[in-house]
């Protein structure tokens, strides 16, 4: 019993969104992770306008370079993760593969350079819950050339990136997958859903950076 | 996806370099002597703009009929509603 | 056309060999974990409800020992006396756990699990093993928040609605883990939540049967459909607060925190943003199953079908511009407060168009009082007095007086048990032969029906008056005021009716256990249904449909002029139908 | 079981009070529309053999019918509602003139805080008494409230007042108490173990009453 819906690729019907089940299903699913970052970037803007005495200037703090050199990354990886799609696209196993492994690569490199920065920032005395006391950056503060508390200021930092991270984590493992499957050949011209779905997410994972590059470090 | 075989694959390098020069303009304006209000706002034009590239061209927005389009961007509204309405809590 | 087989076409022929845990405990069946929601919503329905009955009997016996109440730890009830910070944890975890972990599940969980893919004419949901795996995280998520009674400081105890800074820290609470293993809980619930909204919305988009155009679609599919996507928009905004709160009690951060540039309003903010939606998710599914129902027993197409559609969905946008009304004495801009109430107020208008089109479609009808329809009707008169209360709330300077009061949950009781439990108990005995099999008694239906009608408005409606002499909710203990003395032999009262609307539920349950076993059979369609659910045998097999239904007709079809009968199923194809478009294209 | 609202002793709980009548006339009226009419269906309609449905699909003037009439409904009591509220709540609702007072909410109490004899509130010169707010009749008085620890509400039924105090916030409630007599005050909104036990009371003086207690206690806290 092939039910029509179960086909792939479906035919053009009046039901149904002209796309298979998998790739509706990320979509709609991304539509909750867009709410999930409006909770958190919603959050940010209420703190940001309500104490805006508690962010530093950009670079200040927060260390831009590095992190232009994660977001280059994270468009590198995008641009890899797009060209492995296009790849089985046109049914080429060994560009697919190639791509495939080049994003995870990036991807990780983007997570281990946020572990690095994260660990310099504590390390410099910059916690979720403001400075650590006793710290360097502390004893800037103390000196008036930081704001005196940063409270709000380290929590949306190290929440809205932490769950970004997190979300490449995430994406990195799946891909790992992905590829293990893109080794074994079960990827062809003709059916190649789970490159598209984790692609997808990839590319919304990056979107989300963009913005948050532009509000957390920029602004 | 059937779109797979019929048409050539956009130029996604030339996205990508787009993306990069957008990303070093940012890293330019945020650094110059302009209000604060300007800055935020051209950062953010920018900011979308990106986000913009990356939804139509590597997540084929582009190339996507309308029922899948109307999926992507239901959310977008709500998102806006909450925000504009905290933001009166500090423009009244 | 290449056509490569899923994984759940294999799955599908595998029935026979599948071991009892594959098939009933981790199956990937749509029916069975429906069921599965089924029985654990029930388990939470009655914890809720005992949770209820301790704290009714507080507030009307406040001078005497809890009954059996001295077989609670001496943390709880001394003596059989509540503490009031246990009396705060049953306030909160009652709530929360009838809002997340009853009534949801019960609406969203089972039905939308068991009916979008047979009245859709699909073989089982388009994401099985996401099915199955949003299960077993709910049942975590439940599991979870209990522990928090066995936990040091006990359950959480900031009220459902957990308003920052009062659960931000054990400092004020004297609740320690119970608090974080309420935010965690949420977060997870949140999480099977979302997996399954993401599923249901799938399905109903691509895996309608040929035929089955959208508006074709039974308004209990609509208001599933509906339902899921408002669940996948709202739940990640309460996860994300959820989550901001957690780390402010556990990593420091200071979200919440007055202190130190947080901002507790944004707690509310969020918290409501996701909330009014919520309790329209809580709503909408209820309204779907009764207009199913009394279009069956009324024996009459539902009153304008279209204009239920469409006031369905704009009661759930109009669901997301409002949530300013919890928030009127808060101290949020009162600028806003008034657009706040505007949108509030015309929430009435598509509400009213569904309470008339009930009474429309009953109108001429020739009705038949089964059990379902019993209560379906209460739903529509008890909704409606939740309805009508809201519209005081609604009014902002009315609320002044009635915010924390018991008006407020006088209305919350109408609108969730007066509307959704009455609706869930009617659709549970609708869909019971699909899900069992068998018939559920009617003369235990109907004794369960009339006690529980009885009892519930005798517990529910003096709340209004409580709360029109300005009882305050949330506390344990009128008798501590002087205005509210002369009040305490209501709050007798309803304890007493609340004890007895508990008793009552025994016939419900002792039916729905016994009928399992030794029900009538039911056959395949024992109330002359139109639905597509209806030509498959009772209970519904493994994969659903033997071969693709096609669908000619709208779901409401009874008394139709064409045939004799007075019902015609979806799928009967008569000499004037013509095949659907898709069904010639997947030839 | 009451639906008179309890006696009343402010300047704006009558319009309060009123809107609360208006609402309960017309959703009393919805409500008896609805109930009677599921009623008569019920009897009317019942299942007889050899009976069937009449075959109706809808009916759009019906439609509109009920949704206009519900929509206009809705939308005066908003216009009523809303000119209410403005005078209670709104941002510039406070009457000039109004006399302050402190109002401080923390774990389980309300700290009031009075003006002093230099007639300023938040200097050095103000005295505070826990739970006991007084008053003078007649005269628009205005709570600066504010929060020690978590979210409390000030309540006080007899003058239709509430108001959520929120810390790190100071929110101004005004009113105008109308009689003489003493009135409890409540804590509405849940803010832990002690919530239930949050009282106190409000003292509503005469003008010359209120000058002599005040004259007390300016003399109290000297000594
Ligand atoms: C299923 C759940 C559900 C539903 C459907 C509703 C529906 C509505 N609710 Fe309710 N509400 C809750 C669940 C629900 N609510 C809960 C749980 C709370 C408390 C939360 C907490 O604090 O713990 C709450 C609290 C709450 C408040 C906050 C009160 C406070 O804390 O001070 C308000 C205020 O406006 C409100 C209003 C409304 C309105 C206007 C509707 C409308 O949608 C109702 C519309 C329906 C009708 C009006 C009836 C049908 C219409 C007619 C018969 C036509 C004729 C009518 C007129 C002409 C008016 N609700
Ligand atoms: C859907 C939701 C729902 C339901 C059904 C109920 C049911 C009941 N609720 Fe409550 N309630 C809430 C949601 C709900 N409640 C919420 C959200 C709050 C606000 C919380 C807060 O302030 O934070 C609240 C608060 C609340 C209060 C206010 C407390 C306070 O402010 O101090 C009171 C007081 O009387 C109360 C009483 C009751 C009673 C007596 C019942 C009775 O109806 C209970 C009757 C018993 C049952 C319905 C269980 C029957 C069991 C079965 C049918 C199982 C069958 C089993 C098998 C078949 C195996 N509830
Ligand atoms: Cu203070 Cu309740
Ligand atoms: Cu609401």
């Amino acid at each position: 019993m092939a039910h029509p819906a179960m086909m792939h690729p479906p035919a053009r019907r009046e039901i149904g969104a002209d796309v298979y089940n998998e790739k509706l299903g990320i979509w709609i699913f991304l539509g909750s992770e867009v709410m999930f970052f409006t909770a958190l970037i919603g959050a940010y803007i209420i703190v940001r306008f309500g104490s805006p005495e508690f962010w530093a200037l950009p670079n200040q703090i927060l260390n831009v370079p590095v992190t232009a050199i994660n977001t280059f990354l994270l468009i590198c990886s995008s641009v890899t993760m797009v060209k492995a799609f296009a790849s089985i696209q046109d049914g080429d196993q060994k560009k697919l593969q190639l791509y495939m492994v080049a994003t995870v690569i990036i991807g990780a490199a983007f997570v281990g350079v946020q572990a690095y920065e994260y660990t310099t920032l504590v390390h410099e005395g910059f916690l979720p819950s403001g400075y650590a006391a006793g710290s360097h950056l502390a004893e800037l503060a103390a000196r008036g050339e930081l704001p005196a508390s940063v409270s709000v200021y380290g929590s949306s930092f190290y929440t809205m990136t932490g769950f970004h991270g997190f979300h490449v984590s995430m994406g990195v493992v799946c891909m790992v997958f992905v590829t293990w499957k893109a080794f074994k050949g079960k990827y062809t011209k003709e059916d190649h859903r789970g490159v598209e779905v984790i692609g997808l997410y990839w590319h919304f994972v990056d979107l989300v950076w963009i913005i948050l590059f532009t509000i957390v470090y920029l602004v | 996806m059937s779109e797979g075989q019929s048409h050539a694959h956009p130029n996604y390098w030339a996205v990508w370099v787009y993306l990069l020069v957008l990303t070093v303009v940012e890293l330019g304006v945020a650094f110059l002597p302009w209000s604060k209000q300007v800055l935020l706002l051209t950062l953010l034009a920018m900011a979308i703009w990106k986000a913009l590239l990356v939804a139509l061209f590597f997540m084929h927005l582009k190339w996507e009929g309308n029922r899948m389009r109307i999926f992507a961007i239901a959310p977008l509204p709500l998102t806006v509603i909450i925000v504009l309405a905290v933001l009166t809590e500090y423009v009244w | 056309m290449a056509t490569t087989a899923l994984p759940l076409e294999k799955t599908t022929h595998a029935t026979h060999e599948m071991s009892f845990v594959r098939k009933y405990i981790f199956s990937t069946d749509h029916k069975i974990i429906g069921i599965q929601f089924l029985l654990m919503s029930f388990v939470f329905l009655l914890f809720g409800g005992l949770m209820a009955m301790m704290m009714r009997w507080q507030l009307g016996f406040p001078d005497q020992p809890l009954p059996a109440g001295q077989l609670l730890p001496e943390t709880m009830a001394p003596g059989g006396f509540l503490l009031p910070e246990f009396y705060n944890s049953l306030v909160t975890m009652h709530g929360t756990i009838m809002v997340f972990f009853a009534i949801m599940p019960l609406l969203v969980g089972v039905f939308g699990n068991f009916l979008i893919p047979l009245k859709i004419g699909a073989p089982d949901m388009a994401f099985p093993r996401l099915n199955m795996a949003s299960f077993w995280i709910a049942l975590t998520a439940g599991i979870l928040i209990m522990a928090g009674f066995f936990v040091e400081g006990g359950a959480a105890g900031a009220g459902w609605t957990s308003y920052a800074p009062l659960s931000a820290s054990p400092e004020w609470t004297g609740v320690v883990g119970g608090q974080q293993l309420w935010l965690v809980s949420l977060a997870v619930v949140g999480l099977a939540s979302i997996l399954g909204a993401t599923n249901y919305i799938t399905t109903v988009v691509n895996l309608r049967a040929p035929g089955m155009t959208w508006f074709r679609l039974p308004l209990s599919i609509w208001a599933l459909f509906v339902t899921a996507i408002l669940v996948l928009l709202a739940i990640p905004i309460l996860s994300g607060a959820a989550i901001m709160l957690f780390f402010d009690q556990t990593i420091g951060t200071h979200f919440f925190d007055p202190t130190d540039g947080g901002q507790p309003l944004m707690w509310q903010h969020l918290f409501w943003y996701f909330g009014h939606p919520e309790v329209y998710i809580l709503i909408l599914p209820a309204m779907g199953f009764v207009s199913d129902i009394i279009a069956n027993a009324s024996r009459k197409p539902v009153f304008g079908y279209h204009s239920m559609v469409y006031a369905l969905i704009s009661i759930a946008f109009l669901g997301w511009i409002v949530w300013g009304h919890h928030m009127f004495m808060s101290g949020m801009n009162p600028t806003l407060g008034m657009a706040f109430m505007m949108s509030t107020m015309i929430i009435a208008v598509p509400s009213a168009i569904k309470v008339f089109n009930w009474m429309g479609t009953m109108w001429r009808g020739n009705i038949m009082f089964h059990v379902p329809m019993l209560h379906s009707v209460a739903f529509v008169s008890m909704f409606v007095i939740g309805g009508l209360s809201g519209v005081f709330m609604a009014s902002p300077p009315v609320d002044i007086y009635f915010h924390d009061t018991y008006f407020i949950v006088a209305h919350l009781h109408y609108v969730l048990f007066g509307g959704s439990l009455f609706a869930i108990f009617g659709a549970v005995t609708f869909w019971y032969p699909k899900m069992f099999g068998k018939l559920m008694n009617p003369l235990l239906g109907k004794i369960h029906f009339w006690l529980t009608f009885v009892f519930y408005n005798l517990t529910f409606f003096p709340m209004h008056n409580l709360g029109v002499g300005g009882h305050m909710r949330r506390i344990y203990d009128p008798s501590q005021y002087e205005f509210l003395q002369p009040l305490a032999p209501l709050n007798t009262f309803i304890t007493v009716s609340a004890l007895l609307l508990f008793a009552a539920q025994i016939p419900f349950a002792v039916n729905f256990i016994m009928s399992w076993f030794n029900g009538e059979e039911a056959g395949e369609n024992p109330w002359n249904d139109n639905g597509l659910e209806w030509i498959v045998p009772s209970p519904a097999p493994h994969g659903n449909f033997a071969e693709v239904p096609i669908v000619y007709r709208g779901p409401y079809e009874f008394s139709s002029p064409l045939v004799e009968e007075d019902f015609l199923p979806q799928t009967r194809k008569l000499d004037s139908d013509t095949e659907p478009a898709a069904a010639s294209a997947a030839e | 079981m009451s639906w008179i609202l309890p006696p009343s002793a402010s300047t704006f709980a009558s319009d309060i009070d009123f809107l609360y009548y208006v609402i309960l006339w017309i959703t009393g009226i919805a409500f008896v529309i609805v109930e009677v009419g599921l009623v008569v269906f019920i009897v009317k309609y019942r299942a007889r053999p050899g009976r069937k449905a009449e075959y109706i699909q809808g009916s759009t003037k019906a439609e509109v019918i009920w949704t206009a009439i519900p929509a206009v409904t809705v939308v005066v009591i908003g216009l009523m509602s809303g000119g209410v509220w403005n005078d209670v709540k709104g941002r510039n609702s406070v009457p000039a003139g109004a006399i302050p007072y402190g109002v401080h909410a923390q774990q389980f109490e309300w700290q009031i805080s009075y003006r002093g004899p230099d007639g300023q509130l938040g200097t050095g010169d103000d005295f505070t008494v826990r739970n006991q707010l007084h008053i003078p009749v007649n005269q628009p008085v205005v709570m600066r409230l504010t929060a020690e620890d978590v979210i409390h509400s000030l309540f006080i039924p007899a003058f239709r007042v509430k108001q959520d105090a929120m810390p790190g916030m100071t929110i101004d409630v005004w009113f105008e108490a109308t009689q003489v007599g003493e009135f409890e005050i409540a804590c509405a909104e849940l803010c832990g173990i002690g919530h239930t036990t949050m009282g106190a009371t409000v003292t509503v003086h005469t003008a010359d009453d209120y000058q002599r207690w005040l004259a007390d206690r300016v003399a109290a806290a000297d000594r």
